[in-house]
C-alpha cells in the first residue's frame, strides 16, 4: 500500500505538472517537426519546478522523491504528450555531479544523456574511448539532441560530459513520428569531462518513468475516445451505444487500469527495497505492459474515432505517434519480457 | 492442535505484517496438506475435516462480527486472510453460508434468525447452498420466476433454480423467490431460507465440463415454508442481496485460478523438459508477468477496501483481467501438451500436471459471476458513462 | 512498344493460363519499373505515363465491355488481371473513372452521357473522385446531407463531402446528393456529375496518419449544375450505387496490402540479421501461411465470379480477414524494430523497409470502405440470418 | 478452381455420409467412454460404402478418389463427431496389401496404425525391430485401438502387421476427453508380417484428412450455436441480437471460411501435384490453421452458450472435447508451423 505521505506528494507534483502541461494539444501541435521541437521557455519553468531535481537527494541539491512521485510526474507529462525531454533530463542529473549538475538543473545547460550503440535494450554501451582528456564513441537514437547544450556520453562504467557544439561532434538528426527527433552522433577525439558512475539503476528509473509516460498517454487517448463516442451520432444513435464499441473501450480502459497498478507496484518495491533483481524485473514487467498496452490503446482509439481519426488534423492521432516512439524507448516488450525471464528464472516462483 | 494459539481478542490490533505471520503460521500448521491446491471445488465429505478447524479455531468467518462468532477482521485484515490463504492455496469449504447467507443475516434478519442460524453455520450443522439463478434468469437474474405465494402461515414455493453449487452437501437452501408480479422486475423479490428435507423438493445434480457434479438443479413443487424464513421485509430481497456484495466481489477476482494454471504450466514444462526452451521460457514469462500484473491490481483494489473505501463497480475488471488471463494460460497449456491434452485422466496420475481440466474449468470463468459480456456492459456505463 | 501485340479481339477465347501469361508479359514489358510496389496511394503526376500505357493499349478497364473501349473480360478473365496487377505489384492509377463511374454511366447512362465521358474516361481527358462520404454520413451513409435542388435547368449543390480520394487531381466528381428530404433516407438520394471547376466548389486536404493529402474535403456552395448531369432517374442513386458493387468489391478483399507488410517484414528480418533467430522465422512463417491462406479464401471467392456466381455479402469476409492480418503484420513489424520503429522516414532511405508508415496505412484498412465493426453487423444478418 | 468432376463426387460423398451420419448426436453421446468406443456395425456400413478404400487405386480395390473429396468425407464425418476410426482405416489402407487389405477394406479385420513413439509429430516412429518374423517396438497415442483386429506398427521403411491379440502385445489404454480412448502399446517379440512402405504420404493426408474433420466439426458447433442464440431469450431480446455474441459468431465465421478455403486448397494442389514440398506445406497449413481454428471456435460456441454450454448435458461440449483430441492429431498448430518454414524457408517466397 501507497504511504499516506507519498500519496500526498503524488497528489501535489500532479497539480504543478498540470500547471505546465496545459489544457489542450495546441502548443504540440505547434512544436512537432521543427527544432529543437519542444520549448525553452518551458523547459526553464520545469527546471524551476525542480522536476529534474526530483530524485535528487537533498545533499546534491535535489528534491528527494521516491520513483513513485516521479511516475506520477511522468504519467501527466505522458497525459499532454509533453515534448519537453524531462526523462532523459532526469537521466543525466543522475550521473552529472558538481557545477555541470548544477547548470544541469536551473535550466541553463540542458544535458541529454547519449547511453546506447544498439537498438532494443536497456543495457548501457561499453565504455567510451577516452584518452588524454578526449573521447571517442558512437551513440545512436538520442532524443532531442539538437536542443541539447551538452551531452553525455554514456558507458557501463564510466561517462563523458561534452558541449554539443565541441570539436569532433558529428551529429545526424533524424525526424520521429511524434514530430521530434533522435540523433546518431560521432564523437571523435571530443574534449570531455569524465564521470565515474554505474547509469544501471537511472536507466532502469527511466525505462519506469517512460511506462508512466505511456500510462498518461493511454488515459488521455481514452478520455478523448470516449468523450467522442458519446457525441458522435450514427444510425440515429451516439455511436457509444453500440455495445461492439462500447467493449472496445472497456478494454482500453482494463489495460490502462492494469499498466496503472504494474507501474505503481514496481515503484513502490523499487522506492522500498532499491535495484534489487525483483525491483528491476518489476519494472520490466510494467514497462512491457505499460509499451503494448499504449500501442493496443492508441490504435483501437483511432479505430473508435473511425475515418476521422484516420487524419492529421485529428489531435487522436498525436497519441499513436507518440506511442509509437516511447513504447520502445528504454527497451519494449520483447526486450523486457526476456529481461524478466533472466531476472526471475522459470523455476524460481509458483 | 493448539488452536488457543490462533485465538486473539482483537486481531485488528496486530501490525499488519504480524498478522499475515500469523495466518501463515495457521495455515503451515492446521490446514490438512493432502487439501492443497485441490483440482476441483471439493465437496463436503472431503472439506469437513478443515471446516471443522476452522471452526473450531475460530476462524471460520473472517468477515463476522467478533459477537456472532466471527474473527471480526477490519477489510484491511479480511483481505489479508483472503491472500494468504490463496497463496497458501488452502481449500475452499461449502462456504456460502459464512460467505454470504452470514453478512445478510447479520445486517437484515431479525434477532431469533440470527440466533438461530449463525451459531450452526459456524458449528457445520448447517450446510447452506444459494438459490439464485434459473434456467431464464441467467445473466438475467431479475427475470426469475420461482414463486412463493403466502398460504395461511406457510409460504408455498414453486419453481426452479439451476448452477446450485454442492446442493447435493447442503442442508439449507438460500432463494431469491418472487413475491409479487406486479412491478418492476427487480421488485416482488423475497429473501426465503428453505430446508432441503421439506418434501416437494428434488435435486439434480448437473454434470459439467469436467465431468463434476458441482453445481445442480433445484426443483421447488408446493414447498411449504414457515412464513418466518423470509429475511428482512418481503419484496426487498433483489436490494439486499445486491447491497450484500462487498467482501465476495474481490474473491471473485483473486489470482487463484491463474496461479494455479500457471504452477501446472511451470510443471509440464519440466515434464517435457522445456525449462531451457527458449520458446517456452518467453511463452511463460509473458504469463508470468501477466500473473505479477494482476495480483498488482488485485492489490491496489484491495488497498481500497484496506482505506475503508467501499469497492465500485470497477472492481469487475479483477475478474475480466484474471479470467481472460486463465483462459489463455489453460490454451497455451493445451497445445503445448500435444496429443496429451486431449487424455481424459490427469497425465502421470498427477493433480499437478491435469492441464485439460483446468483448461475446461477456466471455460466456467467467464460465464459464471457476471459474464464477461455482461460485466463490460455495465463497465462502460457503470466506469466509462456511455449511454 | 509494342502495344498492339497486347490487343486482341477477344481475350476471352484464350485459355486461362495463356490469358494469365499475356497480362504477365503485359506487365513486364509496360509497367514502368519505378512504379512498382508503391509506398503510397500516386497522385495523377506520378501515375499519369503509366496510365496513358494502359489506355494506348487498350487495357484500362478490364471490366468494361469492347464496344465502350473496355477489354470486355468476362468475371474469370478480370480476376486473373486483378490477380496478376496484384502479384506483380502494378500500381494503382487514380481510378474511380474506370472503376466505378463507367460501369455505372454503361448501365444507367443515358446514350449522349455515355457517348460524351466514356471516351474520355480512357483518354485520361477526365480523372474522376468519388463523393459519397460526409462528415455525419460515413458509417450511415445514407444519413447523407449534401442537397440538389433544381432550379430551371440546373441544380443547385450545397453540402459538403469527405474522404474524396485524390479529389485534387480530379477534374470531376460524382457524387451522391439528396433531392428528397421527404421519405426514407435511402430514397430520395440522386446520382449527379459535377465538374470540378464550377464556380462554388472549394477542395481542402486532409493530412492523413500517413502525413499525406491522399483524402479531401470537398464543399459545395451554390454550384450550379446542368439538369442533364444526373446518371438514371432522379431519386434512384442509392440503389443503382448498391447494385454496382462487383467487380471492385473484391479488390477489397485482396491480399496485396498483408502481401506488402510482409515483404517489408522479411527485408525488415534480412536487414537486422534475424533469418536464422528462431522466434523471428516462428511468427514470419505464421503470418506467411495467414498470407496463403487468405490467398486460399480469396481464390475460392474469385473461383465464385469465374463460375459466374453473383458475389453474395460473404465476400466481405476477405476484407476483414486481409485487414486483420495486414494490421497484425505491421504491428509486429513494428515492434521487431524497437527504436527504429519511431523513425519518420524510411529506414535506410527505403521504401522496402517503411513499415512505420504501412503500420499507419493498416489503421486505415478496417475504417474505409466499411469498418471492421459496420461489416460484422451486416455479416450477422445477412450471412448468419442473426436477428 | 476445382473441377466440375471433383465437385461433383465430392457432393456424392457428402450425401453418402449424411446417410451414415444420421441428424443428431444421441448415438454419438451414447458411444462415449465405452469399449470400444465405436459401433462395429456402423463400421461395417462404412467399409461397405466403401470410404477405406476411397483413396486407393481401383488397382488395389480402390474406389480412386482424390484427397480433395477425401476432405469432404472427412469433414461430413466431423460435422457429425463421428466416433469410428475413419482416418486411421484410411491410413491403414494406404500401407497394407493382398489379403490383410482386403480383410481391412471389407470391415471384417480393421486395422489400427501405431505410428508414433512422440507427441507432437507427423514424422513416422524409426522402422520396429524386427527378427525372425517377429518385432519389437513401442508406440503411443494409437486410437481406438481397443476396437482393432490387428495393429499396424508402422516405422520409417518398413512396417509390421500383428494380431491385436498376438502374443507380446501389452496394451495400456487411456480414455480420452472426447469418450474414445488411445493406447501406448509394447510389442516385445510379437509374430508379425513385413510391409515395406514409406508412410509419409499417408501421413500428411491423414493430417489433411484431421483438418477436415476439424472444419466439419467447427460447422457443426457454429450451426447449434446460431440456431441457440436466435432462440435464447435473456433482457426481454434473442440473445443473437447483442452486437458483441453476434460478432463473436461472424468471427467464428470467418475461421470456418478460411479453415475450408486452406484445406481445399491444400487438397487440390495435392492432387495435382503430388506430395511435393509446396504441397507438404499447404498441408501443414490447412491443418495448423484448422487445428487453431476449431479451438477458438468451439470454446467461443460454449462462451456463447452461457451457462448451459458448460454442462456436459448440452451437446455443444461434445464438439469442444473432440477438437481436444483431433486438433492434436497428426501435429498441432505449432508442430505443422514448423514444419511449414522448414519446408518453405523465408527467403523463398514473396
Amino acid at each position: 500500500m501507497i504511504p499516506e505521505d507519498v500519496l500526498s506528494s503524488m497528489e501535489m507534483i500532479r497539480d504543478s505538472a498540470r500547471g505546465i502541461t496545459g489544457q489542450d494539444l495546441t502548443r504540440i501541435r505547434k512544436l512537432r517537426y521543427g527544432s529543437p521541437g519542444f520549448d525553452r521557455a518551458v523547459w526553464s519553468e520545469i527546471c524551476a519546478l525542480g522536476w529534474p531535481a526530483l530524485r535528487l537527494p537533498e545533499d546534491r541539491g535535489g528534491v528527494g522523491l521516491g520513483l513513485l512521485p516521479y511516475a506520477a510526474l511522468a504519467e501527466e507529462a505522458g497525459r499532454a504528450l509533453l515534448p519537453e525531454p524531462l526523462i532523459p533530463a532526469v537521466l543525466a542529473s543522475a550521473l552529472l555531479d558538481g557545477a555541470a549538475l548544477e547548470a544541469h538543473l536551473d535550466g541553463a545547460r540542458l544535458v541529454i544523456p547519449a547511453w546506447t550503440e544498439a537498438r532494443g535494450t536497456l543495457e548501457p554501451a561499453g565504455d567510451p574511448a577516452i584518452r588524454d582528456g578526449k573521447v571517442t564513441a558512437s551513440r545512436i537514437h538520442v532524443p532531442m539532441a539538437a536542443g541539447a547544450d551538452a551531452l553525455l556520453v554514456v558507458g557501463a562504467t564510466q561517462s563523458a560530459l561534452v558541449a554539443a557544439d565541441a570539436p569532433g561532434v558529428t551529429v545526424i538528426t533524424d525526424e520521429t513520428q511524434d514530430g521530434g527527433h533522435v540523433a546518431a552522433i560521432r564523437f571523435e577525439d571530443t574534449p570531455c569531462a569524465v564521470i565515474a558512475a554505474d547509469p544501471r539503476p537511472a536507466l532502469a528509473e527511466a525505462a519506469l518513468a517512460t511506462a508512466a509516460y505511456l500510462l498518461g498517454l493511454m488515459e488521455g487517448a481514452l478520455d478523448m475516445t470516449v468523450a467522442y463516442l458519446k457525441q458522435r451520432v450514427q444510425f440515429g444513435k451516439t455511436i457509444g451505444q453500440f455495445q461492439i464499441l462500447q467493449h472496445m473501450a472497456v478494454d482500453a480502459r482494463l489495460e490502462i487500469e492494469v499498466s496503472r497498478a504494474s507501474i505503481e507496484q514496481a515503484a513502490l518495491q523499487w522506492d522500498r527495497e532499491g535495484p534489487t533483481p525483483a525491483a528491476q524485473a518489476a519494472i520490466s514487467r510494467a514497462k512491457a505492459r505499460a509499451s503494448a498496452s499504449a500501442m493496443k490503446v492508441t490504435r483501437d482509439c483511432i479505430q473508435l474515432h473511425g475515418g476521422i481519426g484516420f487524419t492529421d488534423e485529428h489531435d487522436i492521432g498525436l497519441y499513436l505517434r507518440k506511442a509509437m516512439v516511447e513504447a520502445a524507448r528504454f527497451g519494449g516488450p520483447s526486450q523486457h519480457r526476456a529481461r524478466f525471464a533472466r531476472l526471475k528464472p522459470v523455476m524460481q516462483e509458483a | 492442535m493448539a488452536h488457543d494459539a490462533f485465538k486473539l481478542d482483537d486481531y485488528n490490533a496486530l501490525p499488519d505484517e504480524d498478522f499475515r505471520a500469523l495466518v501463515r503460521r495457521f495455515l503451515a500448521q492446521n490446514h490438512p496438506p493432502h487439501l492443497r491446491h485441490p483440482a476441483k471445488r471439493l465437496h463436503w465429505d472431503d472439506a469437513e475435516p478443515w471446516y471443522m478447524i476452522l471452526s473450531a479455531a475460530g476462524w471460520l468467518a473472517p468477515n463476522w462480527p467478533r459477537d456472532h462468532g466471527g474473527m471480526g477482521l477490519n477489510p484491511g485484515k479480511q483481505l489479508i486472510y483472503v491472500e494468504e490463504f490463496e497463496k497458501f492455496g488452502a481449500a475452499r469449504t461449502p462456504d456460502h453460508g459464512m460467505m454470504l447467507l452470514g453478512p445478510l443475516l447479520i445486517n437484515y434478519g431479525s434477532e431469533e434468525q440470527k440466533a438461530h442460524f449463525l451459531p450452526r453455520i459456524l458449528s457445520g450443522e448447517h450446510i447452506w447452498c444459494q438459490g439464485y439463478s434459473e434456467p431464464n434468469a441467467g445473466s438475467d437474474l431479475a427475470n426469475l420466476r420461482t414463486e412463493a405465494v403466502l398460504d395461511g402461515d406457510e409460504w408455498v414455493v414453486n419453481g426452479q433454480k439451476i448452477w446450485t453449487t454442492l446442493a447435493g452437501d447442503a442442508d439449507w437452501i438460500f432463494c431469491l423467490v418472487r413475491t409479487d408480479k406486479t412491478g418492476k422486475k427487480q421488485e416482488g423479490i423475497s429473501f426465503l431460507l428453505i430446508p432441503l428435507d421439506t418434501p416437494g423438493i428434488t435435486i439434480r445434480p448437473i454434470i459439467n465440463l469436467e465431468l463434476d457434479d458441482e453445481f445442480s438443479e433445484v426443483f421447488f413443487d408446493n414447498v411449504r415454508v414457515p412464513k418466518g424464513n423470509i429475511v428482512g421485509e418481503v419484496n426487498q430481497g433483489w436490494t439486499m442481496a445486491k447491497n450484500l456484495l462487498g467482501f465476495e466481489r474481490i474473491f471473485l477476482g483473486g489470482p487463484r485460478q491463474s496461479a494455479s494454471a500457471l504452477a501446472k504450466l511451470r510443471r509440464l514444462g519440466q515434464h517435457y523438459g522445456l525449462l531451457d526452451d527458449p520458446a517456452f521460457v518467453d511463452r511463460y514469462a509473458g504469463f508470468q508477468m501477466e500473473l505479477e500484473d494482476h495480483q498488482a491490481i488485485f492489490s491496489r483494489v484491495a488497498d481500497k477496501l484496506r482505506r475503508g473505501e467501499r469497492l465500485g463497480p470497477e472492481v469487475s475488471f479483477l475478474k475480466l483481467n484474471q479470467t481472460a488471463l486463465y483462459q489463455r494460460i489453460t490454451e497455451y497449456g493445451l497445445e503445448l501438451m500435444a496429443e496429451d491434452g486431449g487424455l481424459l485422466a490427469p497425465l502421470m496420475g498427477s493433480n499437478d500436471l491435469a492441464m485439460p481440466t483446468q483448461f475446461l474449468n477456466a471455460r466456467a470463468a467467464t460465464i459464471y459471476g457476471g459474464t464477461t459480456q455482461v460485466q463490460k456492459n455495465i463497465l462502460a456505463k457503470a466506469v466509462l458513462d456511455l449511454p
